[in-house]
């Protein structure tokens, strides 16, 4: 009767649908808990310490941060290009398994993509507030104007930055939205108050659920979900060549584009797990979110971790091969042994050793591990990006100008703020937003949690 | 374009004129008056174009309009333009620096009446139109807030005619009743001050004058006078040396007149023009200096062991020559081999010692002569002039002082409340003299317990001639009216001698009745009074004399006295002038203090310099504190090249009456001279250093030193060059047959820019990196933002440290390792990386293949700082200007008028960098259009190239044929700086060839 | 704002041609400027006599020496010396001119025909010297002006805004019109309007175009480079070789103004200003009318000299005006265009010489006019540094 | 005014697809069905279409190749050519611009069509409310036209009874 099959149990209980916009709903129809208010609290101030630190920086310069004449870029891009990075698995996350119609992405999809809406968000801000002079920030954009007419420079990797990344936000929201309509009409045919049903109903664009409607629904979310699918490598590909198109040892690498992508796709993935598994223990959504979502992911998480190693291993690999002094310094003398060795072999050890323990099927089963390796797989990402940005920097081609970096408090507020931003977000979703997409679990509820019957 | 003007009252119109410096956004222009208050009210009240501003759009919208907001410009013209002002066009005077210790002819670039650049007078046969760091900062000077404003008596405020009446009152009383009364002195060098103090002591009996350096040359003299029977300096003819032997005596860099002795020895090292000789330059010395630096050979030793060498190197020569040997103990080094290569090239070499010990400059005296050098390399017919003072007659003066002997003291151009050895013997010895005064332009540590000051003029406000060698004259002429209310010197001295008229009409009747005479090539005296200013110098030929012949007796005389060596103790302590801050007397000039030692590349300190053997066997370490000499305190600098049981340290630091800049920078060092009652000398073979437990940190501009056998500068050995002249230098023809690319070329359809550095004649003094600083309105960013390693330089000198060992802990890495100089500014790729990442075309090529920096383009994503392999791209980290964090010199009105008016001061968030004085060009673009000519090679001289005194920097244009440039660019020796990484550089750099035997390094074994 | 473009390499071919009718005369040698001062050729008495004719009337020798030093002349009882002294009462300053440069003026004024009469343009916002306060600025775009008449691009901009908003409020909310194609197509009219005018206000932030303040004194440039033919340069000075065309000094005034003491429109008033200046030694306080942004470098000397522009093309018709006005908007674009469309002087200057690469394309045809822009004209480090 | 319409409420989709067969088999056109999720077999059994994906496809080939290379063309190699980095005007980077380009008119296309042709956006009425449609109810709607006689409205509601509708109702 069903033209797809699927495998495994992916919504448990044999739920009825109403049950399932039942509990669905619950975290926002009930009164928030405790830990919420809590959360909320701790992110907002985090959030305001971040602006407060953004308003400085603003207000002064940049010499407010640690950057000097050498490391340029700081942690503001190391940020931007991990922020990206987790903005760009929910995405992908959502879209590869829509295109590939994997039908267990439906627990979960709509928590990713929430993620990497905030994510794409707290990642802009840096490039914004790391310019010299935000407020001529709009030179960015070729628009016309009275001054010959100029233009901007379309070889600029940051210029197809700046279109890759507002497309990109663009249409991750546009698709994340589009997903969640029919869940908004579902909470405003279910709100009591009038005011909040006025904002749902002013929110979910008069949706109904028509036949008609459906269908150019689904066509839509599809057309809009492929071509995002390559949008999303299409972005970190680019993120990737701000780098390779440099002329840097350990930057001026062909790898770049798709080691990015994949390392985007590795935190990504581990931040999806990070969030899935507050919600499934906060929520106590089980039902939902079951061993086996999480099992997949960490296979996954295996599969992209031994990509990660490889490429480490290639880099390191070519610049022994290449003979190059340069990039024989970059990567033995100055990573893998030197100043930055502490940063190089956390980066190894968090992504390519640590999560090979998801090998081990006790560890894939257990939250605890889970939820630790996820936080480290994006701390090990982080690292990984810090040895991208500053250890090439810092000491490259002539070595008088050699110079080390160290992030400064209003660096380190500034990432602190962009967490905040994203706790703030994501909390704010979970509490007005459906969290789960609800008509896609419908979808699959009978097929999949009637097949063992 | 020299030009020269009349009086000095017409320019007190000129800060009528609104004179723009550019700043970088559209802030209101800044007149040399600043705005006046009616002017910035009527800058609020403009709304004409606010649009968006009245409707009260968003936030963004609004900040839009307030930063566009255009205030209501005035523009005030003269009342009466001054005939040789044009506003927007810039005068060149000739003028002359000699400051009692560095002297150079110059010309200066006024603009409005502003002087705002120093040039070298290519006219000059001593300076031939070099400059040095300290003489091309010497404009900021000018404009230092903390120069004495007004007159002072005892402390306070008052004016001319009180003290003078005063002062003459005192003087004719003293000279009356027979009291004694002294003019303390640096050395004059100009004919007509002498003759004024003449004209002085004839007005007041009694009165005698002494003459006193910071740096005392005193014992050279006396040696001459000894040995020679003259008591003066000769003059050296570097050039004309084939080996040249330096003790101790940075010859380079701050040994008497470093200008003309870099220009010479410059001619010694020159191979672009077919020669495969150069000459050969041996050194010893107690610490690194800039001219060890530049030696082919090295032999770091003590400053205990100098004698012994050179009395070594004495007997050899002598010996030789069937001469008395003197009594001598071993010598660390083998001196035979070098002994044996002088000897080969008589009267072809030159031995130098800038040791204040009057045996030393015997021997050095002793082996020019048994060389024959002198005439050849040395030579009295011409007598340098610049260092007349005499330690001896200072200790007389101050002994006499603290007796009451003195009754009044007018010093003039002397601090040595800050720089003598014994300070507080001085100042003590001015409160027990009757009456003071101070001729200081600053109420400095001296003047401050004056009864006195008549602040002196800066010297770009004055009139002064000038005679540093025996009839070579240059003239000095004032470029700006008084800034403040001071006086010059040689005023304040006429008027109390009771001297009618201005110091002007002095000089000009000195040199109408002594110099008019020596020549005949003008009529009349104005005629050649002003062609003289116009060219800023007079050169007759000096009367022949005979070559003196040294007095052999003088050994027999000095007795066994004179073969005594002093043994050093455990720790020997030698202090040097620093390339930056020399003696101290520009110390409040922000942009020495920030000009990186050429060694240490240490900025706004000073530190006990220590080799790393050294300080690993003694514990110490980088910042740790010391204490020298239970003295004074100061951070350890590990200094590679420092020889083993010695530490060095910089004077001219430590002055606390200087001004904002340079008060409490550093510590003074002066006091650990050592003086015998007679001659002070500057290292103490004894010293004690303690160290205090705590730290100190020390602002650097480089921490790496060593190439890490990359391909940065290249060099080779004479032999090498001899044989193949792209010896060391084989890889870039191997990275030009490769060079290939996937694009088409662009064609630069008119010049096409470039830049040649000779490594050979690049001493690394500094002079360009100031200069590009003056030029350019380059920031100044202060000590902190220094160490954040944010220096702001366009131009920097790479030093990197090179040995044939690595090994860490070997005398020749910790003590006498090869030194390498690059001057690296922005290399104007024509395939620059920084150019294809900015994303709003902020930096771009021009058809003259320049890598053009739009400020006012730029957002500051500093993509392009990333981009660049050479590193010379800066950002503005900050806001620079009026910025109370950065009090510099961009932070009030009057310092701000240096800055040259035709480049922009660059707005916080913008990035900057090296144009090649694309300002320099357009303007003699413009010079050659409005004559109706082709531009002619080597018109153009970007602000580097002038400011150098070697001539190591070649500018000009790579398409036109036969160019003095593309002769560089054609030599085998010529590379472009990482040409592998195809960003086709502009500028190309000449390998450095040193004169040293292939795997020899200068050696000394210690144990 | 798309006219804009299309309008100014119109509106420069028409200044272009314009003045090159204007200049198509016997040209002036530079030390005529002076000479101008007082006298015109054929246009009337003025300080001192009309020169029309002069050199068929006098003898040579004799204007020689009278120019060089009239007063001796006078002194020395020369007839006719004396004769126009007591006519003029002013006595002509002494020249420090050669003989040849005298030679020179005199073949000018032989040689001079008066220019083909203009029309005068109708002066459309001519505002007399005694009658312009209030004026403060006419700020807005000229584009503007012309569509919506001048000032009232303020009240448009509100009145859409309004438009805009009440229109969404109904469409969402009240509902006051029923048809909801009229909402769209006042909210899309409303959003172009609105759109268009801070496009084009936004662009023009900074910029002054139409910018004519009032000056210390109600200086007319119609009266002196009018209808009294003074050159440009005897007042700016530094456009042939400075960057700065200069504002002159007030001697430069008192040249004249020793003489003149009385003016056509105002009388003494705003004359006596400058003798308030001299006497006081207090420099007079002009507005800059023309102002560019402090990172830009502009060159008089390279436009006027090099260049060989006219004043006109980038100021206008000054000669007509009695209060200076900035005619064209000083943007960037206004200025590349320029460099796009002029044509330099590639074989007249011998700098242009070590082109060669381009003297070989013209010659081949390959190329037939060097504009400024083929020459570096367009790059960014011609203005900018 | 509209016609009024009947309604078969169901909460389970087999019997919805059972009664739109039969109902179908009938020969009476079903006007609309709503469902709380996409159902693909309602899309086959109703035999709608939509043409989306084709505008899409438009939307990218005209929108981004055509637009964006030649606004890239004219920017770059007309307008203000510049030597950058020694790189021709437009080297291969507009490959790039174009991929994202394209993809971004794409997504605008395409979501817009979806809104206009759907009628969607804020503030868009619904055009049916019923209980619980969004939730678990699937609703089959037959438009009651004047040619529907009172027979076959008992005929569809019988349909719907016997195939396990909750709730025959008529709006």
């Amino acid at each position: 009767m069903y033209k797809k099959s699927v495998r495994g149990i992916l919504i448990k209980g044999n739920k009825t649908y109403g049950e399932i916009t039942e509990q669905v709903l619950a975290s926002q129809e009930k009164k928030a808990p405790l830990w919420w208010y809590f959360a909320m609290f701790v992110f907002s101030v985090m959030f305001l310490a971040g602006i407060w630190a953004i308003a400085m920086t603003i207000k002064e310069g940049i010499g407010l941060w640690g950057n000097n004449n050498n490391v340029a870029w700081g942690w503001a891009i190391i940020n931007f290009v991990w922020w990206i990075g987790i903005g760009h698995a929910g995405t992908a996350f959502s879209i590869f398994l829509l295109v590939l119609r994997q039908r267990w992405r439906t627990s979960i999809n709509r928590a990713a993509e929430a993620m990497t809406v905030f994510a794409v968000l707290a990642a802009g801000l840096f490039p914004m507030i790391h310019m010299g002079r935000i407020w001529n920030a709009f030179f960015i954009f070729p628009y016309p104007n009275t001054r010959g007419p100029l233009w901007v420079n379309f070889n600029s990797p940051l210029f197809w930055d700046v279109v890759a990344i507002s497309t990109y936000l663009f249409t991750s929201a546009a698709f994340w939205y589009l997903g969640m309509l029919p869940d908004l009409a579902t909470v405003r045919d279910r709100s009591k108050s009038k005011i909040k049903r006025k904002i749902y109903d002013i929110a979910s664009f008069g949706w109904v659920g028509s036949a008609r409607s459906w269908l150019r629904y689904e066509v839509t979310a599809v057309i809009v979900g492929g071509v995002a699918a390559p949008l999303v490598i299409a972005v970190h590909s680019i993120v990737a060549m701000d780098f390779a198109t440099s002329v840097f040892p350990g930057w001026h690498t062909t790898i770049f584009p798709p080691y990015f992508v994949v390392g985007a796709i590795f935190s990504g993935f581990a931040m999806v797990l990070t969030l899935m598994i507050v919600i499934k223990v906060a929520f106590k959504l089980d039902d939902f979110v079951t061993e086996g979502h999480l099992d997949a992911i960490g296979r996954i998480l295996t599969f992209v971790s031994l990509i990660m190693g490889s490429s480490y291993a290639t880099e390191i690999f070519i610049a022994w091969y290449s003979g190059v002094e340069g990039e024989m310094f970059t990567f033995f003398h100055n990573r893998i042994t030197g100043e930055y060795a502490f940063q190089f072999w956390a980066m190894v050890t968090c992504n390519a050793i640590i999560p090979q323990l998801f090998w081990f099927k006790k560890v894939r089963r257990s939250l605890l591990m889970l939820f630790i390796i996820s936080i480290i797989i994006n701390i090990g990402m982080w690292f990984e990006r810090f040895n991208i940005v500053v250890t090439s920097l810092s000491k490259d081609f002539l070595p008088a100008t050699w110079v080390e970096y160290h992030a400064t408090n209003i660096e380190i507020l500034t990432y602190l703020g962009t967490i905040g931003l994203f706790g703030v977000g994501v909390l704010l979703f979970i509490r007005y937003i459906p969290m789960m997409a609800m008509n896609e679990l419908k979808m699959v509820n009978k097929p999949t949690s009637t097949i063992d019957k | 374009m020299k030009k020269y003007w009349k009086s000095t009252e017409e320019l007190s119109e000129m800060v009528q004129q609104n004179s723009p410096v550019r700043t970088g956004e559209q802030e209101p222009e800044f007149s040399v008056e600043g705005l006046d208050e009616a002017e910035i009210k009527q800058g609020l009240k403009s709304n004409r174009r606010d649009f968006l501003k009245m409707l009260g759009f968003s936030v963004g919208f609004a900040s839009l309009a307030t930063s566009c907001e255009t205030p209501v410009r005035k523009a005030i013209p003269y009342l009466t333009k001054p005939e040789e002002v044009t506003p927007g066009i810039a005068n060149h005077y000739a003028s002359t620096y000699f400051d009692g210790h560095d002297y150079a002819s110059l010309v200066v670039k006024v603009r409005e009446g502003r002087p705002i650049k120093i040039e070298g007078n290519e006219l000059s046969s001593i300076t031939q139109g070099g400059t040095s760091a300290r003489i091309q900062a010497s404009v900021l000077s000018l404009y230092d807030g903390n120069r004495q404003q007004f007159p002072l008596k005892n402390g306070e405020h008052s004016d001319y005619s009180t003290i003078d009446k005063d002062v003459k009152t005192k003087l004719g009383e003293i000279a009356a009743k027979g009291g004694k009364t002294v003019i303390l002195s640096s050395t004059v060098i100009s004919p007509s001050t002498k003759q004024l103090f003449e004209a002085f002591k004839e007005k007041y009996p009694g009165s005698e004058v002494v003459y006193y350096d910071a740096i005392s040359y005193s014992a050279m003299k006396k040696a001459n006078k000894e040995t020679f029977g003259k008591k003066t300096l000769p003059a050296y003819h570097f050039d004309n040396a084939e080996i040249i032997v330096g003790f101790n005596c940075d010859f380079l860099g701050t040994w008497l007149s470093p200008i003309e002795f870099s220009a010479q020895y410059a001619k010694t090292r020159d191979l672009t023009n077919g020669n495969k000789k150069m000459s050969k330059h041996y050194q010893f010395e107690s610490y690194l200096s800039l001219t060890g630096s530049n030696a082919d050979v090295r032999y770091p030793i003590k400053p205990s062991e100098e004698k012994t060498v050179l009395l070594n190197l004495y007997n050899y020569i002598a010996g030789k020559s069937s001469m008395d040997i003197l009594k001598a103990g071993k010598s660390p080094v083998d001196i035979s081999k070098l002994a044996d290569e002088l000897m080969s090239h008589p009267s072809k070499s030159l031995i130098v010692s800038g040791t204040n010990d009057v045996s030393i400059q015997v021997l050095v005296n002793g082996i020019n002569f048994l060389l024959a050098n002198l005439g050849g390399t040395l030579e009295f017919e011409r007598n340098l002039q610049i260092k007349n003072g005499c330690d001896h007659a200072f200790a007389n003066l101050v002994n006499e002082m603290n007796e009451g002997k003195v009754d009044a003291l007018i010093m003039y151009n002397v601090n040595p409340g800050y720089d003598y050895v014994d300070a507080e013997k001085f100042i003590n010895g001015m409160k027990k003299t009757g009456l003071t005064v101070s001729l200081s332009s600053k109420n400095d540590e001296t003047a401050k317990h004056a009864n006195y000051v008549c602040p002196d003029n800066h010297y770009l406000e004055s009139w002064n001639d000038a005679e540093p060698y025996n009839n070579l004259y240059s003239i000095a002429q004032p470029t700006i009216h008084n800034i403040f209310d001071t006086r010059q010197a040689q005023e304040s001295l006429m008027a109390w001698a009771g001297i009618e008229g201005n110091y002007h009409d002095f000089i000009q009747k000195y040199w109408e009745e002594n110099l008019f005479g020596k020549q005949s090539e003008y009529l009349l005296f104005t005629d050649f009074w002003n062609n003289s200013v116009q060219k800023g110098i007079f050169e007759t030929d000096a009367e022949t004399i005979e070559c003196p012949l040294f007095d052999f007796d003088y050994f027999n005389r000095a007795g066994a006295d004179f073969t005594k060596v002093k043994a050093g103790g455990d720790i020997e302590l030698v202090l040097y002038e620093s390339i930056a801050i020399g003696p101290g007397i520009m110390a409040n000039n922000p942009w020495l203090q920030e000009l990186p030692d050429p060694m240490s590349k240490a900025v706004w300190d000073n530190y006990v310099a220590v080799s790393p053997r050294f300080a690993k066997d003694k514990g110490w370490e980088q910042e740790d504190v010391v204490k020298v000499n239970a003295s004074i305190e100061l951070p350890i600098l590990i200094q590679p090249g420092q020889p083993y049981g010695t530490v060095s340290i910089a004077l001219g630091y430590g002055r606390t009456d200087c001004g904002k800049v340079g008060n409490g920078i550093g510590k003074n060092a002066f006091g650990l001279g050592e003086t015998n009652g007679d001659l002070r000398s500057y290292s103490n073979l004894s010293a004690t250093i303690e160290k205090t437990g705590e730290t100190y940190p020390l602002a650097t501009t480089q921490t790496h030193h060593d190439m890490k056998g990359r391909e940065i500068v290249k060099e080779t050995t004479i032999a090498e060059y001899a044989m193949n002249q792209a010896a060391g230098n084989e890889s870039h023809k191997l990275t030009m047959d490769k060079s290939e690319t996937m694009y088409p070329e662009y064609e630069f359809p008119g010049a096409h820019w470039g830049l040649a550095v000779d490594f050979n004649k690049c001493t690394g003094c500094n002079a360009c990196v100031v200069g590009c600083q003056a030029e350019n309105n380059v920031a100044v960013i202060g000590k902190e933002e220094v160490k954040n390693r944010r220096i702001m330089h366009w131009i920097r000198i790479d030093r990197y440290f090179s040995t044939e060992t690595d090994e860490i802990n070997s005398p020749v890495v910790s003590e006498n390792p090869e030194v390498l100089h690059q001057p690296v500014m922005c290399q104007q790729c024509d395939n620059a990386p920084c150019e294809n990442v900015c994303p709003v075309a902020a930096v771009l090529h021009t058809k003259e293949g320049l890598n053009a920096m739009v400020y006012n383009r730029c957002i500051g994503t500093r993509y392009c700082m990333n981009n660049c392999p050479y590193r010379v791209r800066r950002f503005n980290w900050y806001r620079y200007l009026d910025n109370d964090k950065f009090d510099y010199n961009f932070n009030d009105d009057i310092s701000k008028m240096v800055l040259n008016p035709d480049v922009v001061v660059r707005e916080r968030g913008v990035n900057e960098k090296c144009t090649f004085c694309v300002q320099r060009i357009q303007e003699k673009k413009l010079v050659a259009k409005d004559e109706n000519r082709p531009l002619r090679d080597g018109e153009i001289i970007p602000a580097c190239v002038q400011a150098c005194p070697t001539k190591a920097l070649t500018f000009g244009d790579t398409n036109l044929k036969g160019s003095e440039l593309n002769k560089k660019f054609e030599d085998q020796r010529a590379y472009g700086l990482l040409e592998d990484l195809h960003t086709v550089p502009s500028v190309q750099y000449l390998t450095k060839v040193r004169n040293k035997d292939a795997g020899h390094q200068g050696e000394k074994h210690h144990s | 704002m798309k006219n804009r473009f299309t309008i100014i390499p119109v509106f420069f071919l028409f200044t272009f041609f314009s003045t090159f009718n204007l200049n198509a005369q016997n040209t002036a040698p530079a030390e005529w400027a002076t000479c101008s001062a007082c006298h015109t050729i054929g246009k009337g008495r003025l300080v001192g006599p009309d020169l029309k004719g002069i050199t068929e009337t006098k003898d040579e020798a004799w204007l020689i020496s009278f120019i060089k030093s009239s007063q001796t002349m006078v002194k020395n009882g020369d007839a006719e010396a004396v004769k126009i002294f007591d006519e003029y009462k002013i006595p002509m300053p002494d020249n420090n001119l050669t003989d040849d440069q005298i030679k020179g003026i005199l073949a000018y004024i032989k040689n001079y025909k008066e220019a083909p009469k203009e029309e005068p343009k109708k002066e459309e916002k001519a505002v007399g010297p005694g009658e312009s306060k209030g004026h403060e600025g006419s700020g807005s775009m000229k584009t503007h002006e012309v569509t919506y008449g001048a000032g009232n691009t303020r009240t448009v901009f509100i009145v859409f805004l309004l438009l805009f908003f009440f229109s969404l409020i109904d469409l969402g909310l009240t509902k006051i019109i029923k048809a909801k194609f009229i909402h769209y197509i006042i909210i899309l009219t409303s959003l172009f309007i609105i759109g268009e005018i801070v496009y084009v206000e936004a662009a023009a932030l900074g910029r002054q175009q139409g910018y004519s303040p009032d000056q210390p004194i109600n200086f007319s440039h119609k009266v002196h480079a009018g209808q009294n033919q003074i050159d440009c340069q005897y007042c700016h000075t530094g456009i042939n070789n400075s960057r700065h065309a200069g504002i002159p000094s007030t001697n430069v005034c008192m040249n004249c103004h020793n003489v003149v003491k009385s003016g056509a429109l105002t009388g003494e008033t705003e004359i006596n200003k400058i003798y308030d200046s001299w006497e006081n030694k207090k420099p007079i306080e002009w507005v800059q009318v023309h102002n560019l942004p402090d990172y830009v470098y502009f060159n008089h000397a390279q436009h006027v000299n090099a260049g060989k522009r006219e004043c006109t093309e980038c100021h206008g018709n000054v000669e007509e005006m009695d209060r200076i006005v900035q005619v064209n908007d000083l943007s960037m674009g206004w200025c590349i265009e320029c460099h796009r469309t002029t044509k330099v002087q590639f074989e007249e200057n011998d700098y242009y010489k070590s082109f060669v690469e381009l003297h070989e394309k013209i010659k081949s045809g390959e190329k037939g006019v060097i504009t400024v822009e083929d020459i570096g004209g367009t790059d960014c480090s011609a203005c900018h540094y | 005014m509209e016609n009024k319409r009947i309604i078969g409420v169901f909460d389970d989709e087999k019997n919805l697809f059972d009664s739109i067969d039969l109902v179908q088999e009938k020969g009476y056109k079903i006007s609309d069905v709503i469902t709380p999720f996409a159902i693909e077999e309602i899309f086959d059994k109703l035999k709608l279409k939509t043409r989306i994906n084709i505008a899409a496809y438009f939307y990218g080939a005209i929108g981004g190749v055509l637009g964006i290379y030649l606004s890239l063309y004219y920017m770059a190699v007309i307008s203000y050519p510049l030597n950058i980095g020694g790189k021709p005007t437009l080297s291969l980077s507009f490959v790039i611009l174009i991929f994202v380009g394209t993809i971004l008119a794409v997504v605008t296309g395409t979501l817009m069509t979806f809104f206009i042709i759907d009628k969607k956006g804020p503030g868009a009425k619904e055009h049916f409310q019923y209980e619980g449609i969004t939730d678990d109810k699937f609703l089959i709607l037959i438009e009651m036209t004047p040619d529907l006689s009172a027979e076959d409205v008992k005929k569809i509601n019988a349909i719907f009874k016997n195939n396990g509708a909750l709730k025959v109702d008529e709006k």
